[in-house]
């Protein structure tokens, strides 16, 4: 084990994926020299030559489809986003292209290509770079959707998305950078798709939440413990694959769930979640599934309003009361 | 340079696209084919030459319009027809249909039914050869239509900067759907844009097997010299409305009649008589093979099996299935 | 009123709207001297001259953004997609910038655009040209999200949405163009955004659906009345403003829903609806909300797969039925 | 030509943008002032000259970088800083930040913070324009990283196809973030690639106001004759990091110090003084006004109400405002 912070881990898992495989090489603005402007890539252009570690223009289209052929044709890109809300730019490669190639094609070729970076709040950049949008890529089909809230995960979950044959959507979080932990030194270990992490057992209502609100909800969940209340939280840590086995088994226990997500609660992924709870376990709820989300509302630049936006670390302990009908 | 065997393969490739998408059209027309269909007929010279020059090794990226481009990158007719039909046993089992049909055994890294789409794909297979360091080349299909979509742009700045093996085809039909190329165009020669990514640009008569030819080889010298990409603009023009029923209000009889008489088949093939390169009985000869190649593919596809419904969810992903 | 197909009422309104309001004009791929390739611009041309009828190249981010820009400088912009599907290309226009720009300027700015086309299954036009992408418009902020299921809500819907002054994402559906139904010739007639329409009055359960299901649902609920099944149909009309209150309302009577729509399930418009179901009238439910969209799977190009991806119009009765638990 | 009052304009608008940035960098450094702050000092020339030519009603739109192009405009000082600081009193009532100011009433259709974003966005400017018969002139400011966007290709295709009043200023500062522009961009010259849409392409000394107002007068006046855009690039360098806080590995002291030296403000002041235009004192006097235009400004800013979280909802839509 040692310590690092989610972008050191991510740092080392893409060298070392590139150390063991020469097909892997990762692209993106100002990746090369300058390392990545949250530091993702320092040093991999010394390491691996201008080859493999390539900066792009500003053409977030052109080098995510770039992405795609180079995928069709043996290699294993990764690609940075400096920010998810410039996928946009590029939803076309991604979504029309990266994601449906393979199924058109009748299985006749494969797209393992990564595209990752990081989203959210948290530094201030107002409106068009500061959204989630994971919930976008949940909905159209062909895309893996990973979501790492801590460093170990990033590096598990980054080591299976850059093995896997498929396009991996792999949304960091900018507020999740410099967070430190345990990682596992094995070069090898990485964290299978479709497993969702149970942070902390408890029997009196189940949490589902990923990215920042995951320290949250233990957080809360300390200060619940004090007057009795017993949370279960459940990262999903994939949205596709998503791990339904885990959170149905949960909820069957504790009879009441609270989703909460950076994201827009509006179509966002916890109204697939809330929904399929209901689908699968109707008689076994003992409340209606709440879902915490942003507000229908661009994220505004002030820091007070951003902070209106997003639901805050209490608004857990709140739901979680509501749904015990604790007033 | 076309010596006289591949002279001769250019133009049995030109004559499988036109006999292969004549029978595509009479099985639209009547029933047996449905969804979108777009014939390169008139323009066969393009991808027939281009690909003369191409292995097997070599990637393409097609269009919309891309059955020439599958056929002349060696794809077999009988999977290709029988993918039209969105039958099990086409290129795509089905599940792609004439505007996805790919084959990556030939290098044909596929069709895309977004203008422009293929730009930056095609850029991608040019970076793994590159990365590779084989000696692959790739050459982009697209319209005129597509030389305004910001993929153009943005891929062919990329393969500029990075010197990739790449040829740009730019297929000008004089029109996208209904629209002139003078009416969201501005430029009269495409080419002309190459100078925004300062690599070379050549317009050329894409109905010329020579003309096409002679910028194709140097752009495929210039490529695996490693001194980066060419933007070729082939001027040619689509006998066939758009989509079959396209009403075609945007030109007149005359001016099609007068494409057709610039039929790159039929020059073809009096340049073989003219020059005594092959006779008569020859051709005549070609023609019945190709025919009968083409009645088989058809043949084929019909008696091919529909995808069974119970497979739909693979492919989706390598792995997972059921969700 | 008059008979009038889909494609003809979509037409007849944005004729009118020019005529009343300079403002307003149209462009779009081949919506000029072709008339768009589905008629609905049919004529525009001639009567309104080539500055407000303007065909563009095959640039979607290009023109989506110079409506914008149109519509920030005081025109009403309509936005031909030829195909929705298509809006991956201008998705930076339309969620980065039209969706934004209002709420990130601090109100001064309006975007009065109509960004309108065609979507949905039934032509054999596979995977790039056949998806509903409504959803990824209902989740993120700043755009209204329209479906209109008949000629009449066409045009009722098409003023409202010419008259807006925010940006509105109009879903034609491609297999409902050559619908016909009655239109009101009133040249004010429209419908207002955020009602829902009640289809049909039932008692047992609530079908929520729109475009081609609303028909579906109408001919399934025939079968159920048979067998004594009585089953209210609602078509929410928009889903970004949504009429919580008319499905909540019914839910309530019913006890039972089932959301029908041919995007994909998985995060999904559906997902949403159910989710606010529960949260809003879970002491009333009878079982559970219960969710029909299509396959998590790309649109294929085979008839009968293209069948087996989206819900069946008997898919509906076997929903109902199950809500109702009857085997 | 310009004469000397509008002269004297360009020369306070570069001061009052410098002094203006000054202060925010000392707020930012001082941690008064969050999010993304992109300094345009060094840069002034550009913005200064090309918006003295403009009236309120003629339009722009601007980018990450954009507080030069909002003060040239016409911007009040007060409000910019009020929005930089997030204050309810700003351009965008603190909702938007440096990134996203817009001034309408100055014509000032809004910075963006997506590179390359606003280019269609002021295609779309100059189109109201052209439709509703206006004589107004739009300008789209962006960067040279800007170029390569699909949108830039896009944006000035359809600008000239439709012969739209509109002047695209490419503003070269040699770097996109750490990348050199001849590590993104293919041609050496971005005005270059005005060739791809037919249209006079210009490149000029960014730092010297008289050849940006020559190239600027010559577009803007065939813009009002209907004869379509033009697009000049202007060569210019940031003194500062791309954010602050930048360790600019991509750029050596010296080279900075070098351009500090073609500083646009001292070049002009020294011209003031040689051409004995202005004397010591006046220019002197000057700068005392703009400085305390400065201070005010951040005054007021720091003063300013923060917004009320309550009003989170509004503007979202010109109705709605519950969900
Ligand atoms: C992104 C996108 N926009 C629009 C279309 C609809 N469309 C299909 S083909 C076509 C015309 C293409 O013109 P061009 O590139 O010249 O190719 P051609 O059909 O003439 O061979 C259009 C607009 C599309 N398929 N994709
Ligand atoms: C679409 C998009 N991609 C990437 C970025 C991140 N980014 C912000 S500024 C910048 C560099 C822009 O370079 P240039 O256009 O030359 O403008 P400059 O900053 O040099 O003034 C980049 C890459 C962005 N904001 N938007
Ligand atoms: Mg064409
Ligand atoms: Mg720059």
């Amino acid at each position: 084990m040692s310590i690092k912070t989610y972008s050191q881990a991510i740092k080392d898992v893409i060298a070392e994926e590139m150390r063991k495989d020469d097909a892997v090489f990762i692209m993106g603005e100002d990746i090369a020299e300058a390392g990545g402007i949250f530091t993702c890539t320092k040093g991999l252009l010394k390491e691996f030559g201008s080859e493999r570690v390539r900066n792009t223009p500003i053409s977030e289209a052109g080098f995510v489809g770039a992405g795609v052929g180079a995928a069709s044709c043996g290699l294993r890109p990764i690609v940075e986003l400096m920010y998810m809300d410039f996928a946009y730019l590029a939803m076309d490669q991604i979504l029309n292209q990266a994601a449906k190639i393979r199924y058109m094609f009748g299985g006749n070729v494969k797209i393992p290509m990564v595209i990752r970076g990081q989203q959210g709040i948290g530094r201030g950049n107002a409106g068009q770079h500061s959204q989630s949008v994971e919930s976008l890529f949940m909905h159209i089909p062909g895309v893996k959707v990973v979501m790492p809230s801590s460093p170990s995960e990033a590096a598990g979950l980054l080591r299976t998305a850059i093995r896997d044959d498929n396009p991996v959507m792999f949304f960091e979080h900018k507020a999740l950078y410099a967070t430190k932990g345990e990682v596992p030194d094995d070069p090898e270990y990485s964290i299978p798709f479709g497993k969702a992490n149970i942070i902390r057992e408890g029997k009196d209502a189940t949490v589902i939440c990923s990215h920042l609100y995951v320290q949250k909800a233990l957080n809360e969940a300390e200060k619940l413990a004090k007057k009795n209340i017993d949370i279960e939280i459940i990262d999903p840590r994939t949205l596709i694959p998503f791990d339904k086995t885990t959170i149905i088994k949960s909820v069957k226990k504790t009879g009441r769930a609270i989703i909460v997500h950076e994201a827009h609660k509006i179509a966002g992924w916890g109204a697939e979640i809330a929904a399929t709870i209901m689908e699968e376990a109707f008689e076994y709820l003992d409340a209606p599934v709440l879902r915490l989300g942003a507000k229908h509302c661009t994220l505004p630049f002030n820091l007070g309003l951003e902070n209106a936006v997003v639901p805050q670390q209490e608004d857990i302990s709140k739901a979680v009361k509501k749904t015990l009908y604790i007033s | 340079m076309i010596d006289k065997e591949r002279l001769i393969w250019i133009y049995k490739t030109m004559l499988r696209i036109r006999k292969f998408e004549e029978r595509a059209l009479s099985l639209f027309e009547s029933d047996k084919l449905r969804g979108s269909v777009h014939l390169y007929i008139g323009e066969e010279a393009i991808a027939a030459t281009v690909c003369s020059l191409l292995r097997d090794t070599d990637y393409i990226t097609s269009t919309h319009r891309g059955h020439g481009h599958c056929i002349a990158k060696g794809g077999d007719l009988k999977k290709a027809m029988a993918e039209l039909m969105g039958k099990e046993t086409g290129f795509c089992k089905g599940r792609g249909g004439s505007m996805h049909i790919v084959d990556m055994s030939k290098g044909n890294l596929g069709a895309n039914a977004i203008v422009g789409g293929g730009i930056p794909i095609a850029v991608g297979g040019a970076l793994a050869a590159s990365i590779k360091k084989t000696d692959q080349v790739t050459v982009s299909f697209f319209g005129d239509g597509a030389s305004n979509q910001g993929t153009f742009h943005e891929g062919i700045n990329l393969a500029a900067i990075w010197k990739l093996p790449i040829i740009f085809v730019c297929e000008n039909n004089e029109f996208g759907i209904s629209v002139p190329v003078k009416q969201s165009t501005s430029v009269k020669d495409i080419s002309v844009r190459s100078k925004s990514y300062d690599i070379p640009g050549h317009t050329v008569n894409g109905n010329d097997v020579f003309e096409i030819n002679k910028v194709m080889e140097e752009a495929i010298a210039r490529a695996k010299k490693g001194e980066g990409p060419t933007l070729i603009e082939c001027k040619t023009y689509r006998w066939f409305g758009h989509w079959i029923g396209d009403p075609q209000l945007y030109r007149t009889k005359d001016e099609v009649e007068a494409w057709k008489e610039k039929c790159p088949i039929k020059t073809l093939k009096k340049y073989f008589l003219d020059e005594k390169e092959l006779s008569k009985n020859e051709l005549d000869e070609i023609e019945k093979v190709i025919d009968k190649e083409a009645d088989d593919a058809v043949e084929f596809a019909i008696n091919s099996p529909e995808p069974d419904p119970s497979t739909v969810m693979e492919n989706v992903f390598t792995d997972i299935v059921n969700f």
